[in-house]
């Protein structure tokens, strides 16, 4: 082992840990930790792995259904849409890498979405994006409106996915922190569903894909004591993604789980190597060991923080069917990939690294993927309260109300999105039966069948803010309306929960009400959850204090047409009409 | 008609494309890798798809231009068999020679992806014998470089000669001339932005691609 | 006033990840080029400014920084020569 | 074998429209720098390329005007200096 560092708990914080999670890692393993094994346990308890504020509040989720193939805790959700095919989806935020790289942190956010559907064994075959920004004034939001656009329009076209639908809106909560969420669909048939796996002892571990660069470790995470030599300045905090890559990997890794060869697959996503790797050992229960030397680089000199923490895109894990090694790497070497086995599943429960013929790392795999969990007190804020609570019986109606329907109309929030959704390629793999614009859901036609996918994301973050609970069952009511609009009967939802900082009493008690919301409004409309992401400590500074972002629950939905000729939209057709209004 | 639909590793409209010829010219057309040396015996049409055939990094169509099957397909071309080259085949025939000229990034540098309207300018080519002198199509694009350029002497010739075989009727891009689509000198190589393989359904929202493949079809029966 | 002409050059920082690089070094692998290594696109850019040579310096350093690059991922340098009385070009 | 640096520019023709410079252009007036004018955005290349000079010069000149631009739009110039034989990179 590396020398044990007496001093490490007092930079716990560099870690990610605090003082007490640090305690907490040293009673787990009856010893101090090195800095590489601090760092990964600091990784895999952080919100964005461990889920440490939110997982409590999600078992008020319904997760279950005769839909649902596949619930939360793999790479996406899956339901079942007849007739042999699966629906695997999920939404992504990659809200604070498009706040510092606008075109960059959302070309990535696409890219790391469609590699969670395709490492479940689907085919990507649709995107949608769910866009927050600031005041639609300012210089500043014209130029990340312009390269998050860019972005995703960049990854999303190259590669050759359909981008049919999403939202934009504008409020001032958003203006230093913009939410990028990002939702993606794929198609797969029953049997080549994927799981994230180590599968059994005595499988290999292969890495496939882009070498392992210094990408993502520039954030203010490390000392840089724990890092390589190089600068600071050139340790990039953006990741750079490349569509034309993640397309190799995309037809290298189907075609593999189409073949049969693998018995597990995870992308890199998040804390790279080691998150992937990890999960992939816990879900199966087993110990691994890896040899870090073995990890393809880009560049010379790297340590083993970087190796195992970069975030690197287009990289991912896949475990071969014992026995059929040879043919699964003969299959990726084909896409002229970056093709190396770096480890082996054991019959223990450690996770073990070594680098030049030490052991760096060896921890249990429970406690890495078990992350403390913390539950608040939420208490609302009295001036919400008193916003949500005041009379409007005395507020004046305007005299013109053709001019008020004329602002609002010319509101960027209300106007009309071509301008954006014309930069996407909504079309491509035809399959596009309802374009973005012709209604509030799109509809994909599923080849080789009759029916249809519908989907549509969804939230209103001004009523969220004012009621919470209702906000966000309002999101997944007005998600199912927009999907019976076309013909569609939702199945399940995905959610992305973008909120602030839940230390503050007044945030913790927007994300256990939203959580809340969204759980008995899908029992109520029987749309399981069948997974989701979440992104905190999004906040704005205000004089001299933070603010949160409007509470944003973002929901998205999908349903199935059992007959896709048999849809709707919401363009009048050659009259005359009689126009009814449903609902009280 | 034996089609061959090129498979270069960033297409991406490829299953678009086998799914169209398919349906519309031969239902055993095949995908042909592009390290592949020749193409299937007996090929009638190649079709180069829409995509990003190499990231499209440097130019559109550059790398591909310069990939193995190309000297195939130049062949292929030589001797008259039939090359529909779609957005970025098109991109990729002018990068090879094939037919003159440039595409540059929209004037507006923005990708665009919406139906647009395209005038036949020329009925008697093998890819357009099925429809009406000066008929009006709805053909999608999708793309962010196709602004056509050439210089003024090719440009004069192309009109002269016939070979500007569509126009936009509302210029998405800034293509010189409007041109949407040219045909070579011998009529058997057409490059197009518009996409006419995603509109041979009524199911996606037009159906004005077909005549491009009822053309092919009609002419080789014939 | 006198005019400037500047040339801007912005390369991706040395462990950015160049995926055009990358594919282009690919390319020419495979066209028998094998001899190339380390490829990197970047952007050329050609402006002029008029101006006081201190001025024009000072903004042009501006420019470059905040509007032709992005420091967070990118690299720039430029060069500054006085424009011939006669221009011509 | 020695290895040679390469710097390859490449641009537009002068008689073509660069919608991305004039955008460039437009963005800077906006930003109060009107006294920028004729700004042209092309491509900046690097690559190493090994073996003798001579040769590595008849390739770099192939590559540049077959691979790296296209003569149809665009001028190309490039710049050859051998690399120093400790290379600290
Ligand atoms: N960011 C986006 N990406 C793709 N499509 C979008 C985006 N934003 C809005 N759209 C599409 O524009 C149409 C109108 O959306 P929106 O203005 O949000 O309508 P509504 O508020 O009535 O749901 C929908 O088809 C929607 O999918």
């Amino acid at each position: 082992m590396t020398a044990v560092n007496p001093s490490l708990r007092d930079r716990a914080g560099t870690f990610g840990l605090t003082p007490e999670e640090y305690d907490l890692l040293v009673q787990g393993i009856g010893r101090e930790p090195n800095a590489l094994e601090a760092a990964i346990v600091g990784a895999m308890w952080s919100e964005h792995c461990g889920y440490k504020n939110s997982r409590p509040l999600f078992r008020a989720f319904p997760t279950t259904g005769p839909q649902v193939l596949q619930g939360p805790g793999e790479n996406a959700g899956v339901v079942d849409i007849g007739e042999g095919w699966g629906v695997a989806f999920k939404m992504e935020s990659h809200n604070h890498p498009s706040a510092v790289e606008p075109v960059q942190g959302a070309a990535t956010g696409v890219g790391g979405i469609l590699r969670d559907i395709f490492a479940m064994g689907a085919r990507p075959f649709a995107v949608l994006d769910s866009l927050r920004f600031g005041n639609p004034d300012s210089p500043r939001t014209r130029f990340l409106v312009n390269g998050v656009v860019e972005g995703i329009s960049h990854y999303g076209n190259a590669i050759g996915v359909p981008t049919v639908g999403g939202e934009v809106t504008f409020h001032p909560s958003y203006q230093e922190n913009p939410l990028v969420n990002v939702m993606a669909l794929g198609l797969l048939r029953h049997e080549d569903l994927a799981k994230g796996t180590m599968g059994a002892v005595g499988n290999q571990i292969v890495y496939v894909g882009s070498k392992t660069g210094r990408d993502g470790l520039g954030g203010a995470v490390f000392s840089s004591a724990d890092l390589s030599a190089a600068s600071q300045a050139d340790r990039p905090a953006v990741q750079v993604g490349d569509p034309f890559m993640e397309k190799l990997l995309l037809e290298a890794t189907l075609e593999a789980i189409q073949a049969g060869v693998v018995a597990g697959v995870q992308d890199m996503g998040a804390a790279g190597l080691v998150s992937s790797t990890c999960e992939m050992a816990y879900r199966a229960g087993l110990g691994i060991t890896m040899d870090l030397d073995l990890v393809p680089t880009r560049e010379s000199g790297m340590v083993p923080m970087e190796l195992c923490l970069s975030e690197s895109q287009e990289r991912m894990i896949l475990v071969p069917v014992p026995g059929r090694e040879q043919e699964l790497l003969d299959l990726l070497a084909k896409w002229e990939l970056d093709v190396v086995t770096i480890g082996e599943v054991e019959a223990h429960d450690r996770y073990r690294l070594t680098w030049k013929g030490e052991v760096v790392c060896d921890l249990p795999v429970a406690l890495l993927n078990e992350a403390p969990k913390y539950t608040r007190e939420g208490v609302e804020s009295a001036d919400i309260r008193a916003k949500r609570e005041r009379d409007l019986s005395g507020v004046p109606v305007p005299g013109d109300l053709g001019a008020v329907l004329v602002d609002l109309l010319s509101h960027p929030t209300i106007a009309s999105k071509r301008p954006i959704f014309e930069r996407y390629d909504h079309q491509v793999m035809t399959n596009t039966v309802v374009v973005p614009g012709a209604a509030d859901a799109a509809v994909l036609r599923v080849k080789g069948s009759g029916m249809g996918v519908a989907a549509t994301s969804d939230c209103n973050p001004r009523f969220v803010y004012l009621d919470p609970y209702k906000g966000a069952a309002a999101a997944v009511a007005e998600a199912a309306r927009n999907l019976a609009c076309v013909g569609a009967t939702p199945l399940a939802i995905t959610d992305n929960l973008n909120f602030g900082n839940p230390h503050e009493p007044g945030v913790y008690f927007q994300l256990q009400q939203a959580v809340q919301g969204i759980a008995d409004a899908c029992r109520a409309l029987n749309t399981p959850v069948t997974g989701g992401n979440v992104s905190l400590y999004n906040q704005y500074t205000e004089g001299d204090h933070k603010v949160a972002i409007h509470p944003t629950p973002t929901i998205g939905m999908v349903g199935v047409l059992p007959d896709v000729t048999v849809r709707a939209t919401l363009d009048l057709k050659a009259g005359p009409h009689t126009l009814y209004l449903l609902g009280r | 008609m034996k089609t061959a639909v090129i498979q270069f590793p960033g297409s991406n409209c490829d299953a678009d494309a086998l799914h169209a010829a398919r349906l519309t010219l031969d239902p055993d057309a095949q995908f042909v890798w592009h390290t592949e040396a020749g193409l299937p015996e007996g090929t009638e049409l190649v079709f180069l798809p829409g995509g990003f055939s190499y990231g499209d990094h440097l130019r559109s169509g550059a790398i591909a231009a310069r990939s193995p099957i190309m000297a195939a397909v130049k062949e292929h071309a030589e001797r008259g068999g039939f090359v529909l080259g779609v957005c970025n085949g098109f991109q990729v025939l002018t990068e090879s020679g094939l037919l003159p000229g440039a595409l540059s990034r929209n004037r507006d540098l923005h990708f665009h992806c919406a139906p647009v309207h395209l005038r036949v300018e020329n009925h008697q080519t093998a890819f357009t014998g099925a429809y009406e002198a000066n008929q009006v199509l709805e053909i999608p694009i999708a793309h962010g470089e196709g602004n056509y350029y050439a210089d003024p002497e090719t440009i004069a010739r192309l009109e002269a000669e016939g070979r500007v075989v569509f126009r936009y009727m509302d210029n998405p891009n800034g293509s010189l001339n409007d041109i949407a689509g040219i045909i070579n000198e011998d009529g058997n190589v057409l490059g197009m932005m518009p996409h006419p393989e995603r509109a041979v359904e009524l199911l996606l929202g037009s159906e004005d691609g077909l005549g491009m493949f009822e053309s092919l079809k009609v002419g080789v029966v014939k | 006033m006198p005019t400037f002409n500047a040339k801007v050059f912005v390369t991706l920082k040395p462990s950015i990840l160049d995926p055009q690089g990358r594919t282009v070094e690919r390319a020419l692998s495979h066209l028998d080029h094998a001899n190339v290594a380390g490829v990197r696109v970047g952007k050329y850019i050609e402006l002029t400014l008029s101006g006081e040579r201190a001025e024009v310096e000072a903004q042009l350093a501006d420019i470059v920084e905040n509007v032709l690059s992005n420091p967070v991922m990118e690299n720039a340098r430029w060069e500054l020569e006085e424009a011939r009385e006669v221009a011509g070009a």
